[in-house]
């Protein structure tokens, strides 16, 4: 691990809940780690199980998905259709030994800045105990 | 198995179906799939302890789909798939013959024993059939009571690290040839997530990547719905243990969900649906 | 000439010692349940010595299942290219004359209009030592094309068992001559063959067909009800292809970031339904048996015709693999039979 | 090929004091695709969107990206100057580095190193943007009200006074409801029928209502704006056209059955209005009872009625409306004292329900407003109301509080004191619920003033002593058991779904809960909306309400069917799953997941009309751009515009080291 390295982490966000929640950290100025990439899409349950691979496969220290909280969601279903694949995606990959400390689900609403602030920060902090994941990015060898 | 033939013979004469799909002998101790459009290939028919195909497979494909009527011979296990075909609206019910076969174990795939997946078998006797032949067999399993894979003990004991160096070893034979994928009655895409390319999600090399990505979502597609049939293990000619993983969402299903695949084509698969008071103890 | 024997332990020991150099590729035979691969070794690789026949062919070692033939980084000045990573040295063991027989097949597809240097410079740097059968299954049929359990052809070394412990080595080529030189240490032992160490004569692998007759059948029988009958069964995997000494269908796929690309030779296969599909849409050959009727069509007719010879080797694989019980020989044994019924 | 433009802002000092801008306006320049970029100080200002207008124009820019504040902030600012520049909006997309990074992060590489990275990402996805064209649907300017009680009656004249024709649909052979069935109402106790008859009068002659009584909702198709709607007029034998409501019929009828507007209590014919007020003021024909119908015989009211009306081989019939919008006010039922076989219910006449209670001091009632006792028509000495009857007990009956009981029960009281000024009553309650206006005021009056004695507990056993019935009950408050000789037992019975509720709801495909009550959108911000979009919601089919809060809800509802039909057409975003029909193979995920049953089945036919395969289909009317439906897709079939898998895996794939 070289000594400057800054683990890298891809979050995928609601934009109705977490989206907010994350402008609201900025409106109250709460600092967080600056490693997390948002990427933002309508609703939870437009957030893909396969994102978390790709994340990983371009070089993701950690994954971090996070949408509005059950009952909260604006289109009202979203949130528990993707809790379900969440739920599913997550046992995967731990039966496929991935390391699923590093692939983070919450619920953070549109009033929740100062929640999201902090769940950057313990995740950053997290990833940098446990390293760079080059077990998953190895994966990248491109000869046989 | 007179009584196979004889239906079966019923059936083409009577031009009932326009094809019917079995199994013939192939060599002493093994079966394969039988084509039958006339009576004369109905003489072939056997029903034994080999017929390890699952046959539903079959009902996928866009010649099968287009002929009016198609009797096929199924085993309980492989009824269930059937079910989940007609859950997720891929045949109509009218159009297809179910033969079911009681059947108390078939053998496992390397020709020896009795075949795991028929330990854990609710349905020795057809759940859905249009007819049911063969002399009934005891149910060993109460309905309700959920399965348990003794098989993913093992793989459940080892560490995070362990499982990734297995799955990483196990993996790297795969050639991607896909006959998990063609071989499954419930792979029925009529173009794979793997032959999409905007983007291309899934890497199509046989590289560690391509591969581990192939099987997280080969394995995800099938989550809920997979009916523990085994198909994609046998065919692997790879020798991966692919159902380690589809069992492992098996049991996830039946945890988290209260789920199991294959028994009322009234309901939904459950990653098409939710209860409001699902687990959500991940989730921070 | 001079007689080379070598035992198992000292061909572990030697393909051991090769695998550990950065420099060389080395394949041998592993075992996983109750198969054996060839696979790709390292140093620590454990050998398997004791099998029929691998369930993959030598052929990934030359033909990889993918390749990089490009790279290029993108950059602000524009595209510039990249190192491709060398083509190495390497010994394949473990195969039989019917994977060996594969290589001239190979080589002149490979050199046929366009030259495929990747393949082409691995085929010069490869020393392939092959192992005579001892024993057979009735999936077997390469004398019916012309084959042997112990032929020579494409091999660089053919390794004759004469004992429990080790095999005769036969130098076949300038490379095998070049690789027994190099590694004399190993192949000083001398054995004295034992008895009752079983051998397969071309008898034991009676000809079942004439392909000839067969290729005229195909000729003329595109649209035969045969195919669908034969074929019916198959679901369109790769299994048969990708085990197959001889199949050697490849696409052309390109993989990027932003940064940078890569684009890949890669293993396709003519059985896959979106094999021949159009961007329109339209599959002209959508059926599953179409598309084993190509498989067939191609390696007993269509490929004599451009380099004369049948491209099969009567290995048997595809029909091991395939657990939808289609049956290569079954099938050309039906069209052999056809065919002769309509010389009559 | 891709021509973007970057324009990254500095928000005056917000984000230039922690990004370096000329810097990422600098770096931006080198990622390919990219033709034109610049920094600016303030560029949702004036001169800031005119640099974006003119770049646009001067360097054919296929695609934008401000770096700026959020979206939510400025987005439509700059799409709309995008616009004015020629470009499609959806081309536009903004990189969030003032909320997301500059106020939150200090260092000013790290905040720098972050915008590049955001500002890459936003180019590889604008690259992949399609241009997007905004929705807009034709609306039938009409609205369809289901339900014919006060809730009903309220939306519909809302709707219309609004200038929207109004089909109203009533179940029943009269408007009117539950409320047409009360006598006095908490807490002014004014004679309901002298508040709500007017309202039956006004709407009946309102021009823009059409009522169709006696009818059912058979089907639905089509969605927000373009619904229609099947009609089941049911066979009421009467030709409502040729009638006059003369009334010699129902004189003249010859067979007597059990009143349901009376509760039971008092009889009618078998050719019937159900209440003198009833609109419209034309009977039907009980096919049950009528002896013409049943048996073959009698034929009197055929011979009498002088305009020839009646028609024996009436059949249903269906009719069609058009309607852009749908009003659910289905209301509720009563349980009936026979649920409750421990209170006696059905086994003694003197133990009624709440409703038969207001028949029986009703004025108008079978009775004419004096006070007997069902079994022997004495006047009852003694009454003991029992409130929570099948409410608050989820272990028997149901869960939720019917809301109401505490209010009429206190108004029966004093209903009951009025009539009978020396009587004695007894209210058996768990709790008192009087939070409305002027409500506490009035429970206090019903316990000071008219004498009703409140006995805190609940009732364990309800049976008859000679002529008396017994109630037997704890008193909470003084730890002892009670026992209450009385003559009259009124229980306060749950109120609870109607029946049919669940089919309707079905056909409508809006969502209902455990109890059959039908489910609001959001139980707070849309409480009159359901998850399908141009139905809504008002009174009773929600959960118990009283009049004021129904009325209430049938005028939000109207406010929002009147929003909704006041344009010609219904404009929203491209933001639309689209599907890929060549690749779908119909297996209904997305239209299982889908929240706003935006999706259908579409049959695939060849040319000769055979049926050859089902895919997917969005209703872009009613798909709300949720995009839930792609994950569930696993072939990638359908597709979220504006959100698509190759725009998002562009913006991951940015993030790919360098």
């Amino acid at each position: 691990m070289s000594e400057n390295w800054e683990p890298k982490i891809i979050t995928f966000v609601c934009n109705w809940c977490t989206y907010a929640g994350a402008d609201l950290a900025g409106t109250s100025r709460f600092k967080y780690a600056s490693n997390i990439r948002i990427i933002k899409t309508p609703c939870s349950g437009r957030i893909d199980p396969m994102f978390i691979v790709s994340a990983f496969e371009k070089g993701a220290d950690a994954v971090l998905i996070s949408g509005c909280h059950p009952g909260d969601c604006h289109y009202n279903e979203g949130n528990y259709n993707a809790r379900r694949k969440f739920t599913m995606m997550k046992r995967l990959l731990d039966t496929l030994g991935v390391d699923t400390r590093r692939v983070v689900f919450a619920w953070c609403s549109a009033s929740e800045g100062i929640k999201f602030s902090r769940l950057v920060n313990e995740v950053t902090e997290s990833i940098k105990k446990l390293g760079p994941y080059t077990d998953y990015h190895s994966l990248n060898q491109e000869e046989r | 198995m007179q009584e196979l033939v004889k239906k079966a013979k019923e059936l083409i004469e009577s031009k009932e179906v326009d094809l019917l799909i079995g199994y013939q002998s192939d060599g002493e101790k093994g079966a394969k799939p039988l084509f039958v459009k006339n009576t004369q290939q109905a003489e072939k028919l056997i029903f034994n302890q080999y017929c390890l195909n699952n046959l539903v497979t079959y009902l996928k494909r866009p010649d099968v789909k287009a002929l009016k009527k198609v009797a096929v011979v199924a085993k309980g296990c492989d009824i269930r798939s059937f079910v989940m075909l007609l859950s997720e609206n891929q045949v109509s019910r009218d159009a297809i013959f179910i033969i079911g076969m009681t059947c108390d174990h078939v053998v496992s795939p390397d020709g020896t024993g009795e075949n795991e997946k028929c330990t854990t078998c609710k349905v020795h006797n057809p759940h859905l059939a249009d007819v049911v032949l063969g002399a009934p067999v005891p149910e060993k399993i109460a309905k309700d009571k959920p399965v348990h894979y003794a098989q993913l003990e093992k793989l459940n004991a080892m560490s995070q690290e362990e499982r990734w160096a297995f799955w990483q070893e196990e993996l790297s034979r795969c050639i991607r040839c896909y006959a998990c994928r063609q071989a499954c009655p419930l792979c029925y895409c009529e173009r794979c997530i793997v032959d999409f390319n905007t983007p291309q999600w899934i890497d199509t090399r046989s590289n560690p990547r391509g591969n581990f990505a192939w099987n997280i979502v080969r394995a995800l597609h099938l989550a809920g719905r997979c009916i523990n049939c085994g198909e994609c293990e046998r065919v692997c000619p790879a020798n991966i243990p692919l159902m380690l993983l589809n069992q492992s969402l098996q049991e996830e299903a039946q945890e988290k969900f209260a789920w199991e695949a294959g028994y009322d084509p009234e309901s939904q698969p459950p990653l098409t649906t939710f209860r409001k008071e699902d687990d959500e103890d991940f989730i921070r | 000439m001079a007689e080379y024997y070598i035992t198992q332990s000292k061909m572990t020991a030697l393909l051991k010692e090769l695998a550990s150099d950065s420099g060389m590729e080395v394949f041998g035979p592993v075992k996983k349940g109750n198969d054996v691969f060839i696979s790709k070794m390292d140093g620590k690789t454990e050998l398997c010595l004791d099998y029929f026949i691998s369930v993959n062919s030598i052929k990934e070692a030359i033909f990889p299942r993918f390749e990089p033939i490009l790279k290029y980084k993108l950059r602000s000045e524009g595209v510039e290219l990249a190192e491709l990573p060398p083509i190495k040295p390497l010994v394949v063991f473990g195969g039989h004359p019917c994977d060996a027989a594969s290589i001239p097949l190979m080589k002149d597809l490979f050199s046929w209009d366009y030259k495929d240097h990747f393949y082409l410079q691995r085929l010069e740097k490869v020393v392939i030592i092959t192992l005579a059968c001892v024993e057979k299954d009735e999936n077997c049929f390469c004398t019916s094309l012309g084959g042997s359990p112990h032929g020579e052809t494409g091999s660089d070394i053919l390794l004759e068992r004469v004992s429990k412990d080790g095999w005769q080595a036969k130098i076949v080529s300038e490379k095998g001559k070049k690789f027994i030189e190099t590694h004399l240490d190993f192949f000083r032992d001398t054995i004295t063959p034992e008895k009752g160490i079983p051998k397969l004569q071309d008898k034991d692998i009676p000809v079942m067909f004439q392909s000839d007759r067969v290729k005229k059948w195909i000729e003329k029988n595109f649209d035969h009800p045969l195919w669908e009958e034969v074929a019916s069964n198959c679901w369109s995997c790769a299994a048969c292809t990708y085990v197959c000494p001889t199949c050697h269908c490849f696409d052309i796929t390109d993989d990027a970031t932003m940064w940078e690309g890569v684009r890949t030779k890669n293993w396709d296969a003519c059985t896959l339904p979106f094999f021949t599909k159009h961007a329109s849409g339209h599959n002209p050959r959508s059926q599953s048996y179409e598309r084993y009727r190509q498989r067939i069509s191609h390696k007993y007719s269509y490929y004599i015709d451009l380099f004369n010879h049948v491209s099969c080797t009567g290995c048997g694989r595809c029909s091991r693999v395939c657990k939808a019980g289609v049956n290569i020989l079954d099938i050309v044994k039906r069209i052999d039979e056809e065919s002769k019924k309509g010389e009559k | 090929m891709a021509r973007i433009g970057v324009f990254v802002c500095w928000c005056g000092s917000n984000i230039a004091e922690t990004v370096e801008v000329s810097k990422v306006a600098e770096v931006s320049k080198s990622i390919p695709g990219v033709v034109y970029s610049v920094d600016y100080k303030y560029m949702c200002s004036d001169p800031g969107q005119e640099l974006v207008k003119n770049a646009i124009k001067e360097y054919k820019l296929t695609g934008v990206v401000v770096a700026s504040c959020s979206p939510r902030m400025h987005e439509k600012t700059f799409r709309k100057a995008a616009l004015e520049a020629g470009l499609n909006p959806y081309m536009l997309e903004m990189a969030n580095i003032r909320e997301q990074c500059s106020w939150v992060h200090n260092n000013m590489d790290e905040g720098t190193q972050k915008s590049i990275d955001l500002v890459r990402m936003m180019v590889e996805k604008v690259k992949r943007n399609k241009p997007l064209d905004d929705i807009s649907i034709p609306v039938t300017k009409k609205a369809m009200v289901i339900g014919g009680g006060v809730t009903g009656i309220q939306a519909a004249l809302d709707i219309a006074s609004g200038g929207i024709p109004v089909v109203l649909v009533e179940k029943e052979s009269s408007i009117g409801g539950k409320m047409s069935a009360l006598d006095e109402t908490f807490p002014t106790l004014d004679c309901s029928q002298c508040i709500l008859t007017p309202k039956m009068v006004e709407v009946a002659q309102h021009p823009l209502v059409q009522i169709i009584s006696y009818a059912e909702i058979e089907k639905l198709e089509g969605f927000v704006g373009n619904f229609k709607a099947t009609i089941r007029k049911k066979a009421r034998y009467v030709d409502v056209d040729a009638c006059t409501g003369c009334g010699t019929c129902w004189q003249k009828c010859p067979v007597k059955v059990d009143s349901e507007f009376e509760q039971g209590l008092g009889k009618r014919k078998a050719i019937f209005i159900p209440f003198p007020q009833a609109i419209p003021s034309r009977p039907r024909i009980d096919a049950e009872n009528c002896l013409k119908l049943t048996k073959d015989r009698c034929g009197i009211c055929e011979k009498v009625c002088p305009t020839k009306a009646i028609h024996y081989d009436d059949k249903d019939e269906f009719m069609e409306v058009e309607v852009g919008a749908i009003v659910v006010a289905t209301g509720y039922k009563i349980m009936p004292v026979s649920a409750f076989p421990e209170y006696g219910g059905g086994q003694y006449p003197d133990v009624v329900t709440s409703l038969q209670f207001e028949r029986m001091v009703c004025a108008s009632g079978p009775t004419l407003g004096d006070l007997k006792r069902p079994s022997d028509g004495k006047l009852p000495e003694t009454v003991v109301f029992v409130k929570c009857v099948g409410s608050r007990d989820p272990e028997h009956y149901h869960s939720y509080c019917s809301k109401i009981c505490c209010m009429y029960v206190a108004k029966q009281t004093m209903l009951y004191r009025h009539k009978v000024h020396h009587g004695n009553c007894y209210v058996f309650y768990i709790d008192v619920r009087s939070n409305g206006k002027n409500y506490e005021e009035f429970v206090r009056r019903a316990q000071e003033q008219e004498g009703a004695q409140y006995i805190r507990g609940r009732v364990s056993s309800i049976y008859k002593d000679g002529d008396d019935m017994v109630v037997e009950g704890a008193d909470t408050l003084t730890n002892s058991q009670i026992k209450v000789k009385c003559d009259l037992v009124v229980l306060a019975t749950a109120m609870e779904a109607p029946d049919g509720i669940k089919q309707l709801a079905q056909k409508l495909g809006i969502g209902y809960d455990q109890h059959g009550f039908l489910t609001e959108a959001h139980p707070k911000l849309r409480p009159v909306e359901t998850a399908t979009a141009g139905i809504f919601l008002a009174g009773c089919a929600l959960s118990p309400r009283d009049i004021p809060d129904s009325v209430s809800e049938g005028s939000a509802a109207a406010a929002k069917v009147l929003g909704l039909l006041s344009k010609d057409t219904l404009d929203k975003e491209g933001v639309v799953a689209i599907v890929n029909e060549l690749t779908c193979v119909g297996c209904q995920n997305c239209i299982r997941v889908c929240p706003y049953n935006a999706i259908e089945l579409k049959d695939i036919c060849n040319r000769q009309g055979e049926l050859q395969r089902q895919v997917a289909h969005v209703n872009p009317g009613l798909c709300t751009g949720c995009g839930t439906c792609t994950p569930s897709c696993p072939s990638r079939s359908i597709e979220l515009q504006g959100f698509r898998d190759t725009e998002l895996y562009a913006e991951i794939n940015a993030l790919a080291e360098l």
